[in-house]
């Protein structure tokens, strides 16, 4: 493989190797687990404050206007101005909610999209950590929000937080089921769970190009499904300003608001970047086999990029139906996911199960 | 026979109070809204937050002082308002206003109600949550916003029709101006359809939604857009012609099926309509004064006015009881959103809450309006 | 047959959001459409309508004299209040008693722009001006004088 | 669309006192104000009359005649012909007239309106509560009457 230049398994190797001589074993995974900790973190922040910024500047040109462009030039900085605005602002709690739950509800739904950034793979090499049931543990993970999500709307007794909250828990129940049947019929094709497996199985072409249309049709289910789950529009019934004024995070104010504000960016991220890796060939360059002078060409574009870059395009996609479309209503989402997608995913998943029986499948 | 009773909430009910700060409510109304589940079951709206007793301060004023006030009611359709007014005074008076009035204030009225639906229609995408269509609404409504303040100096709260006439004739550039508006907004109006209109989720979520016949329409006094959404004929433009609107020719928009798209139908229509009417006009304005000749002190004679309009929500009237003194004895705005604001309850039973917002976008609701 | 519907129903529905999505991409890639102003910037070209209803202002002319004779017909016009007309009586040199404007005093922070001020002036005194930036820190700086100090009434102007 | 004159006759048949002043735009008719609930009726369920749209309801304080009225203007949506009905209620003390509610549903609104501002309490009106002043405490009056006196908040000039 000609892309080992941009290997970081040696790398990692090194440094393990190096941390276990100079300390004993145990010392050496908690400073490991401490270095990666603190690089989550960093790249969680930056990753926030980026897409925050983007998305208002994306939204900006779809609506004619210039967007932030006061604070720094083209208003680069504006999304830290807003954060330093956010942690200085008072931390408001409502007299009758319930303080410990409404402290702990941001945390829960922060925590969930921290864990599930865990297992995707930036390059080769290049992940926290690498289970075999890689996608199991995506999904059991980032299912986890919603508890944040409904203690944030019961703790805060608000009846708009209420409502807000339990629609969000009837919709990300629901879309739960399409997430999962969309990511499994690439899963049948490549035949493993494990992120650094699925990815080295697109070499000779990304998925979507290679798995014949039933491929097609689980991207775009797990493109709605996913959208849906991160409360994103035309599915941001949870929040839905002009029915619910800001849903189940009425009544938060300050950091813990800015923490949900992170999550949804966050979790958008991270549901761009499975799309991305399980889909799209994750940080495999784009190959078309025969064409060996491209390919090398290619494979001088460093993995991260092309993750990253998928990830972008997957994430204006996101943006993009936010900003077209109007909102739905409860029971149109659920009708749209029980009576359209679930039965339609379960038919491609047939089909897809059909196809590798007959062996007509180009992936190994 | 239609419910028309408002119910009173009972203590054990679910129920949220939907304003007087909301962000769909437009103002500050409030709703309190009781729900089963995400059910609605009863609407009771609760006014009075911004009256501030425009009919009252009107009998201590003379009568060019109250056209200021008119544009304060429903301020998305202040010409119309004061057109309204300025009739009803004409009219006791019998003032012959001047051709040229006539049709400068009929083309006003009409780009003033493109400018009121273009905000509706980016308001109702918004609540709707397509927030894109806010923006586009008021791009192209600042093009109308621009001919208002070149002509009439102001944006908004216009003042622009003085009993007998106008405040002062319509700018050099008024006629190509608004032609230009009409090619333009010609060529961004079909842009509304295919963003909003023919959107899948859009009809989804307003196809037989917030329902009303025709005879619950009639009893409601439920007029303007949202009545012909119920096939209730009500243009006063077409009934009761005033200004020059007997010289145009113009379709009333109907829809039978009654429901929140049909209304949506209506208005979309309406400004198709509108442009028509602005295009038969601009052209033909004749020359001569802009003022017919007024007393210094208007003074009504004895008796009762009436002139009914068509604002941009619906049947305007102004009823004015004179005694002969230069400041009416009673004078009454019969706005066209608190009676339609009567039919909420009706409309929105049964139905989720999240069409209630949709319901309520569909009326238009201006607060002021309902607030005199 | 419900298969059929089923699936064209899915087919329209698609074509619908892409139809719309169509729109918005092509505002993203036509940054030339951007109708923003960017204000505070572009204070020097920006230019009022020539009836902009700013405030009002009483013209004064180059030798620091107005119109106004102080008959108080704009302040009995105006609806709530916004100008108060204070004259003043002096006999000029024939020995006549004459009344003079000592200060017409216009409240910009209650003024409505109704217009009827400038509308039924006899001697056209008052005049809209262009400027449209009031905003200030303290309310009593919308009070304001609208004849210069020590101007005088214009020649002819009875 | 019926004239004048039969239109007179009609309402003259529902309620023999009636006074007509045909001086104004429409067609005024000062009906007593007990009847006006099956004037309305016979107006609205008449055939040839059918003034089934109710567009307008004002109340009216005459205070040097120790006077309430209130006003309806009636269309009908099938002929578009126009009344006027005032009823002239010859008390301010507690004045009281019937309700329309149970013939125009949109009278309910102008009916807590009026009853809200002029205090003419409307009989057999379903929900007869104040519509704009129902979130300040009780006893503030009805501002709309002429002899209302409120020293703060309004100023006569």
């Amino acid at each position: 493989m000609s892309f080992s230049i941009y290997d970081f398994t040696a790398f990692n190797q090194a440094i393990d190797q190096w941390l276990r001589s100079v300390m004993s074993p145990g010392w050496a995974l908690i400073t490991e687990l401490t270095i990666i900790g603190l690089v989550f973190l960093l790249f969680y922040a930056l990753v926030g404050l980026v897409l925050v910024y983007a998305e208002r500047k994306v939204c900006a040109f779809m609506q004619c206007r210039v967007g932030p462009n006061r604070v720094g030039p083209y208003g680069i900085f504006q999304t830290i101005a807003d954060f330093i605005k956010l942690l200085m602002k008072e931390l408001v709690t409502i007299r009758k909610a319930d303080k410990f739950l409404f402290t702990l509800a941001p945390f829960i739904v922060i925590i969930a999209s921290f864990m599930a950034i865990a297992t995707i793979p930036f390059g080769k090499g290049l992940h926290a950590i690498d289970f075999n049931i890689g996608i199991f543990y995506l999904l059991a993970v980032s299912s986890l929000g919603v508890i944040g999500i409904l203690l944030a709307g019961w703790s805060s007794n608000n009846k708009y937080s209420l409502i807000g909250a339990m629609r969000s828990g009837a919709q990300i129940v629901s879309y739960e089921l399409s997430v999962g049947l969309s990511l499994l019929t690439p899963c049948i094709f490549i035949g493993t769970l494990q992120f650094s497996g699925i990815v080295e199985a697109q070499a000779n072409g990304w998925l979507i190009f290679t798995g014949h249309i039933p491929v097609v049709i689980a991207f775009v289910i797990y493109m709605i499904a996913a959208t849906a789950e991160t409360n994103r529009g035309p599915f941001d019934l949870a929040e839905a300003e002009s029915e619910l004024t800001a849903g189940f995070h009425t009544e938060y104010s300050g950091i813990k608001f800015a923490f949900f504000f992170l999550a949804e960016y966050m979790n958008m991220f991270i549901v761009a970047s499975i799309a991305a890796t399980v889909f799209w060939g994750g940080w495999m360059p784009f190959h078309i086999s025969g064409m060996d002078g491209f390919n090398h060409v290619m494979d001088f574009i460093p993995p991260f990029f092309w993750f990253l870059g998928k990830t972008i395009v997957i994430i204006f996609l996101m943006m993009w139906f936010k900003w077209t479309f109007p909102r739905l209503r409860i029971d149109q989402i659920l009708t749209l996911e029980w009576k359209y997608l679930l039965p339609i995913n379960l038919v491609n998943i047939l089909i897809t199960a059909f196809i590798v029986l007959m062996g007509w499948h180009f992936v190994k | 026979m239609t419910d028309t009773k408002t119910p009173y909430l009972e203590q054990q009910e679910y129920t949220i109070n939907m304003g007087p700060q909301h962000p769909s409510t437009h103002g500050v109304l409030r709703f309190v809204v009781s729900l089963k589940g995400e059910t609605v079951d009863k609407v009771e709206p609760h006014l009075g937050y911004i009256h501030r007793g425009i009919e009252k301060m009107s009998e201590k004023m003379t009568y060019p002082q109250i056209v200021h006030l008119t544009d304060r009611l429903d301020y998305l359709s202040a010409h119309i308002n004061n057109h309204a007014l300025c009739m009803t005074i004409e009219k006791a008076l019998g003032v012959e206003v001047p051709e040229r009035v006539q049709y400068i204030r009929t083309i006003m009225d009409e780009l003033n109600r493109i400018a009121s639906h273009q905000l509706w229609w980016c308001a109702f995408g918004m609540d709707m949550g397509a927030l894109t269509c806010y923006f586009y609404g008021l791009r192209d409504r600042e093009k109308i916003l621009d001919i208002f303040e070149e002509s009439c100096g102001s944006r908004l709260l216009h003042s622009y029709y003085c009993p007998g006439g106008l405040m002062k004739d319509i700018h050099p550039n008024f006629k190509q101006r608004v032609k230009d508006f009409l090619t333009y907004f010609r060529k961004k109006l079909p842009e509304y359809d295919t963003l909003l209109t023919g959107n899948i989720i859009m009809q989804e979520r307003t196809k037989k939604i917030g329902l009303m016949t025709k005879e619950d329409a009639v009893s409601f006094g439920f007029t303007g857009p949202a009545g012909r959404g119920s096939g209730f004929s009500c243009d006063v433009r077409k009934h009761h012609p005033y200004a020059a609107y007997d010289k145009v020719k113009f379709t009333e928009p109907l829809y039978t099926e009654g429901d929140t798209f049909s209304r949506y139908k209506v208005r979309m229509d309406e400004m198709w309509e509108s442009m028509n009417i602005i295009e038969q006009l601009i052209d033909n304005i004749p020359d001569g004064d802009y003022q017919a000749k007024m007393k210094a002190v208007i003074k009504l004679p004895e008796g009762e006015y009436m002139q009914r309009v068509e604002a941009a929500r619906g049947e305007f009237s102004v009823f004015i009881v004179s005694t002969g003194d230069k400041s009416p004895y009673r004078i009454k705005f019969r706005s066209p959103n608190y009676c339609n604001l009567g039919a909420v309850h009706h409309l929105s039973k049964g139905f989720k809450i999240a069409d209630l917002i949709a319901i309520g976008g569909s009326l238009d609701l201006v607060i002021p309006d309902m607030d005199r | 047959m419900g298969l059929f519907n089923y699936l064209s129903g899915i087919y329209k529905g698609v074509t619908s959001l892409l139809k719309g999505m169509s729109v918005t991409g092509y505002y993203f890639t036509h940054p030339g459409e951007i109708v923003t102003q960017q204000y505070p910037e572009n204070r020097k070209t920006l230019k009022m309508f020539d009836n902009f209803k700013g405030e009002v202002t009483m013209p004064h002319n180059a030798n620091n004299e107005h119109k106004c004779t102080g008959c108080g017909i704009c302040e009995m016009n105006c609806p709530n209040g916004s100008i108060e007309v204070i004259s003043k009586s002096i006999v000029n040199e024939e020995g006549k008693k004459k009344r003079l404007i000592d200060k017409h005093i216009y409240h910009l922070d209650m003024c409505t722009f109704c217009e009827l001020c400038i509308k039924t002036c006899p001697s056209n005194a008052l005049a809209w001006g262009q400027t449209f930036e009031h905003a200030v820190f303290d309310r009593s700086l919308l009070t304001k004088v609208l004849n210069k100090p020590d101007s005088k009434l214009m020649e002819g102007v009875e | 669309m019926m004239n004048n004159e039969a239109l007179k006759s009609k309402i003259q048949a529902l309620a023999s006192d009636t006074e007509f002043v045909e001086t104004g735009q429409y067609l005024t008719a000062s009906v007593p104000y007990r009847k006006i609930h099956a004037i309305c009726k016979g107006l609205k369920e008449g055939a040839d009359t059918a003034f089934d749209y109710l567009f307008n309801l004002t109340g009216i304080d005459y205070l040097e005649k120790n006077q309430m009225a209130v006003i309806y203007h009636l269309e009908s949506t099938e002929f578009h012909h126009i009344v006027v009905l005032k009823a002239i209620i010859p008390t301010r003390e507690n004045p009281e007239i019937e309700s329309l509610c149970d013939l125009y549903a949109g009278a309910n609104f102008h009916e807590r309106e009026v009853y809200d501002f002029f205090g003419i309490n409307f009989k057999n009106h379903p929900d007869m509560r104040r519509m704009f002043l129902d979130e300040i405490s009780d006893n503030i009056g009805h501002p709309f009457r002429k002899d209302y006196v409120d020293e703060v908040n309004i100023i006569e000039r």
